[in-house]
């Protein structure tokens, strides 16, 4: 599988930026950490507009940058799409050439974003004539993001592209993105503090933590790792399921999905019956009963569990952490009180019962 | 007043020289501009001081000076002889370069501010669109420091028109050769003629004023303007 | 004589009204043409050794000349007095300079007496001399402003800057003054005389007519021209 | 009670602006509307950074501006702490001069708050000798949150001032802005587009569609409307309740509340009994069961409750909103799958239930 | 070579008059320069090309009448001599007016520049925290426009100590007055002793490019840099 393939370090005072890490170059990487650690120099390295002393990033099979050989491939050549963290639109350009600047100097071959589609899209035809100066900032988003989209580009580096978007636009601009993914396989490094915003898309992520990596792999096994305190709410996740659609009742509005030879219930979605669809569960979702399913409750789906783990919540005092198997890890966050009613212990099977709506 | 009986050609060669100055001013005052704002070098204050030292002299010491290096015993003016056959003083291509030489200043000083207010994120995001570096150069930072190419040309232009020290002394005061307006305005005055020098200062200021208007109105119409 | 040529010469600033009608003359004599260049002998004198393409030199003293035909620029021989200026006191009023000259310069409503710069202008230099003849020098020390040139100093009486001002005679009867205002003429015994001469220059190309240009100088109807301008003849 | 009195209309082309509302000066007022809705227009107004021909603005007694007076207050002298959009530092400042700029011009005896404490709480001692030009987005807006509200204002305005800035530290930053409502009496103007960032703070909402106001009123008021459809998510919010703190269980860690002589179970509190405390509930983290009380379940707090009113969802086309009356609204949103075992409508009475954990 | 026998007082009297005309056209050149970078009124362009006009004209020609204009029949001369008592030609204080309006333009075009780059935002950043509109202006937007200040004073400095024509004219060359250094300089060529005018504009230059090193490297301090 391509991979992308970085090792930088800075020393700038008081900051020492020290990463060294490989993802698959194929959908969405979120980039994680706390302000101020490294986050938009890490996509500053990867774009080439910083030079580090003795740095090495190679996307697929091109080395862009290894100072050993003295190879480093300029910005202008590397075809990444960068949506920076201020929008960085041309001033003196309307927002239509703002829009059409990457693309007017991207190889017509390899243009594969339709400007119309972009647009509508984003909502950008009624803002087309308009100088950039005084747009407001989530348009100003909105271009910059259609700008980047615009240069098919081979890689995108997106640095909190939506802050200042709402979550209706939001809901219309992600699945997009999610897209560009899967059809037209282009790889996506997306630096949000937005866990809803990330959940869904997030293949892979990279936790950054004051200039280093402090985690990095497949969306699933960082997330259900308890080793993470207060670095991401690691908690709010219970679990990431990928699932494959089986049929769906559309009297009910619902869709049945398979998951390890199990049902679940989620509101119907559009896909057709085989299609894999990835199913979240927040912990804070997931109640737990013991003895018996539960009794007729509006929350849909009930899983036999086993109690792997449980420890203190890091991140609430009062909150117990439950790591559940169901086949997969499970994590589920429930009261102290809850706790000792329920006189929980590892090794204890109950059933593990969580909301269709609170699948995404 | 009627029009004195008088000679226009210096009109015209004024308008060559101060045209030909700018655009050689632009063309060699543009990369340096540049190269003082992004510069990390050591050398940067002492190339800005250099660049500002020219107009300290005096013009017509200043002059001087160029007369000597542009004549055929000169530093470049021997070169030049030896390259094309005769010396650059008294011509119109000496004139040019000692205007430059005399002007350089006040092109480099507000085109290095522009560049510098521009900075380098704009430039980064170009690149980032896959612009060349000139590319880059061309569609964001030179329109975006359209302000200070505005300053240079007006400047450059009106200190080439009134210049006359260096002009005089690196030009002799050739009619039609290197006979430049203000020059005729000075001549006028030395022998008294002041009708004659009204007449040409006023045609000088009205001509630059019309010119000044129209460069800023059409700067108007440009799409960077103060929010 | 031969087919028409061209010309140039380079004259003194003071020179150059009454060069004009020389040449006006000459042009029409002969049909050359002739191009005339005017500055500070200083300056011109810079511009010659630096191969300025002139082939006469109109010089407002007698040092010029004679160095630059001592450097070989000029043709030896060639060099001549073409006229003598004369130095006069003078105001732009009327009736203001009557006969007492001395307590003029001295009277408190005079605020500023312009002469040319004395180290660059021989007209300066003879508006010292003068003064200091006169016994005067060092008590209009605090009165005087110069003038770089006998032009600028000329503006400085005309534009009633300064009030009084020792400038050419030539000045004061030329076309712009026709001898009006009030005015002293300096007693030539008070001051060397001015001499202003000419040469002929070694890179001229054109030495036949710059030769014929010089002698119509020295004829007798550019003479009569050259006294009518206020200056003397050798 | 304090109130600002509002009205201003501008034509800009293609956007035209006009509203008009008055809101109480106690408080945190959160301002809603998608991107491009004029939210930043109207702080702008407020700040006297842009005068409309005809506008009138009444803080409490005084007026800032009433063009048929001809009375405009200049900024400086309105005491409004803006944090703009951008952070907008000041680049020939060092941090902590940005951050003593407003407070220098302060009265003294108006001064009241403490700069340790601000720089405490956003975590600015690293960043105090620090240029601005490299700070990071989050570190920026950091600054820009201290530096206005350093000088003491008595109005604040904040323009998505926690946009770039992790969960972690909004959860830090988020109740130091209430106390600032509360012990020393600054209203707050508050954009965002995040809900979860809102809620706990918000007593008023003003919400702006293309340049009108769509709705204004209490926080309780516009998300208990159900004729809002897409413009807020007000479905996501189930009920706002204020309560009243009873006693703490710290052997379980929990607090009992009261709300309308019915207990409510939450996370210990830090607060003294008798405090008043605002619980929020999450509209699709209410289970509905019919017959009896649930059996033991970890979502701890049941109410009896009266459906009210039943209704498809706009949000989503599967899902039934259900308003129910608890002594005070309250929305669930069910599957319909549910909603049709349970056989609901309207006049039945049913048990509300909501994990503690869903307490905020 | 020896260093000849000379008169200091022209180079302190040249760093006087730069010295002042330069505070005089900082503090006029500013509310101008800020009035054209804000101002949206129809005047502007006007104002830009009046602003830049004096320098089309010759130095001696706009010496010539800046020179009947301070004279004591003069528009400005008249009125201050019904003031003071005396006329402004041949003073200094005639000499830095003339100077002043001579380089104007080089003051005014970069300080424009710099304000507009500047803009609005950090200024209403500054009202906001309480900043008066004059408090803004000197706490906030001079020192960001830090880098047209610079050239506003290296410019409007090097072009007083340059200038020759203009104060020639006004100042009538009065030793330990109006007798500046390029004027000696010019003096010195003229009689043709060359060794002290490059002596002179030797010392000019060294000088100056002290001065301007010094300006530089301060400025390299200066918070405000390309990042
Ligand atoms: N000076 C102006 N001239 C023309 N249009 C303007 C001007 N200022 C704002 N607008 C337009 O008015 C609308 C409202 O802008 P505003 O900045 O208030 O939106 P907003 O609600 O803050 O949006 P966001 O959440 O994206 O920041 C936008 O469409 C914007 O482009
Ligand atoms: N050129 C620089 N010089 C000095 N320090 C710098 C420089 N650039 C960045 N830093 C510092 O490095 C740290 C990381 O900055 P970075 O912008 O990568 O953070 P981030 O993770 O993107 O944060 P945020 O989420 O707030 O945008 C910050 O503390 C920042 O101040
Ligand atoms: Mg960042
Ligand atoms: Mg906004």
């Amino acid at each position: 599988m391509k991979r992308l393939d970085a090792r930088f370090s800075i020393d700038y005072p008081g900051f020492h930026f020290d990463v060294a890490f490989t993802v698959p170059l194929e959908g969405t990487t979120a980039v994680f950490g706390s302000s101020g650690s490294g986050k938009t120099t890490l996509l500053r390295c990867i774009a080439g507009l910083i030079r580090v002393p003795s740095g090495f990033l190679q996307f697929d099979q091109a080395v862009w940058q290894d100072d050993a050989q003295g190879i480093f491939l300029p910005v202008e050549q590397r075809r990444v799409g960068v949506v920076f963290q201020e929008a960085r639109l041309f001033p003196h350009l309307t927002v239509t050439q703002n829009l059409k600047y990457g693309m007017k100097r991207s190889n017509p071959s390899l243009r594969r974003i339709d400007f119309a589609h972009v647009s509508e899209l984003l909502e950008l035809e009624s803002l087309f004539e308009r100088r950039v100066s005084n747009l407001s900032g989530g348009e100003q988003q909105r271009v910059a993001i259609g700008r980047a989209l615009l240069a098919s580009p081979q890689l995108l580096l997106m640095d909190e592209p939506l802050a200042f978007l709402d979550q209706q636009r939001k809901k219309e601009i992600l699945p997009f993105i999610q897209r560009l993914n899967r059809e037209l396989r282009i790889p996506v490094l997306y630096v949000s503090h937005d866990l809803q915003e990330i959940l869904p898309l997030a293949n892979h992520v990279v936790l950054l933590k004051e200039g280093k990596v402090a985690a990095t792999g497949s969306i699933q096994e960082v997330f259900s790792r308890l080793d993470l305190p207060g670095l991401v709410e690691s908690n709010v996740v219970g679990a990431i399921l990928e699932t494959r659609i089986m049929e769906h009742e559309p009297q009910f509005g619902l869709t049945r999905v398979e998951f390890l030879g199990q049902s679940l219930f989620l509101p119907q979605q559009a896909l057709p019956p085989g299609a894999p669809l990835r199913v979240q569960i927040l912990s804070r979702d997931v109640s737990l009963v013991v003895g018996g399913p539960p009794a007729t409750s509006s929350a849909l789906n009930t899983l036999e569990a086993t109690i792997v783990e449980v420890r203190n919540s890091p991140g609430d005092q009062y909150a117990v952490e439950v790591k559940l198997d169901v086949g997969c890890p499970l994590l589920a966050m429930i009261t102290r009180k809850s706790f000792y009613q329920l006189r929980l212990r590892p090794g204890q099977k109950v059933h593990a019962s969580f909301k269709a709506v609170a699948l995404s | 007043m009627t029009v004195p009986d008088m000679d226009w050609s210096p009109l015209w060669l004024t308008m060559q020289l101060a045209g030909v100055t700018v655009i050689v001013l632009l063309l060699v005052g543009t990369p340096i501009a540049w190269w003082l704002a992004f510069t990390r070098s050591r050398f940067r204050t002492l190339v800005e001081a250099v660049v500002a030292l020219p107009i300290v002299l005096p013009p017509t010491v200043l002059g001087f000076y160029l007369l000597t290096a542009l004549g055929p015993h000169g530093l470049i003016g021997g070169a030049w002889k030896d390259l094309t056959g005769s010396a650059l003083s008294f011509t119109f291509s000496g004139l040019v370069i000692a205007s430059a030489f005399y002007s350089l200043p006040f092109v480099v000083q507000p085109l290095h501010g522009a560049f510098e207010a521009v900075g380098k994120k704009p430039l980064e995001a170009a690149w980032s669109l896959g612009a060349s570096k000139l590319d880059a150069f061309f569609t964001v930072a030179s329109p975006m420091a359209v302000r200070g190419y505005l300053s240079a040309v007006v400047l450059g232009f009106a200190h080439t028109l009134g210049e006359f020290g260096v002009v005089l002394m690196v030009g002799g005061n050739i009619p039609g050769v290197t006979k430049v307006l203000s020059i005729a305005i000075y001549d006028h005055v030395e022998v008294l003629e002041y009708t004659q020098a009204h007449f040409l200062s006023a045609v000088l200021l009205i001509f630059s004023f019309l010119v000044l208007t129209i460069v800023y109105t059409a700067n108007r119409r440009l799409p960077i303007h103060v929010s | 004589t031969s087919a028409a040529e061209e010309v140039r010469i380079a004259v003194a600033a003071n020179f150059r009204a009454t060069l004009d009608e020389i040449v006006t003359r000459f042009e029409q004599d002969t049909g050359h043409t002739v191009v005339v260049s005017s500055g500070s002998s200083g300056k011109l004198y810079a511009q010659i050794r630096n191969g300025a393409p002139f082939d006469v030199f109109f010089s407002a003293d007698v040092t010029r000349p004679k160095l630059l035909e001592e450097e070989g620029f000029a043709v030896p021989g060639s060099r001549f007095t073409y006229a003598v200026g004369r130095l006069t006191l003078w105001h732009p009023g009327p009736a203001v300079i009557e006969g007492n000259e001395q307590s003029i310069l001295l009277r408190s409503d005079v605020r500023h007496v312009a002469i040319a710069n004395p180290k660059t202008a021989p007209y300066g230099a003879a508006a010292k001399e003068a003064l200091q003849a006169l016994g005067l020098w060092e008590q209009v020390q605090d009165r005087l402003v110069r003038g770089e040139n006998i032009g600028q100093t000329f503006h400085f009486v005309f534009s009633q800057n300064a009030q009084l001002g020792f400038v050419a005679l030539s000045q004061v009867l030329g076309p712009k003054v026709n001898g009006s205002g009030s005015r002293w003429d300096v007693p030539v015994h008070l001051y060397a005389p001015i001499r202003q001469q000419a040469v002929l220059l070694r890179s001229g190309q054109r030495q036949e007519v710059a030769r014929a240009f010089l002698d119509y100088v020295k004829d007798v109807r550019s003479r009569n021209v050259i006294e009518r301008f206020g200056y003397g003849l050798e």
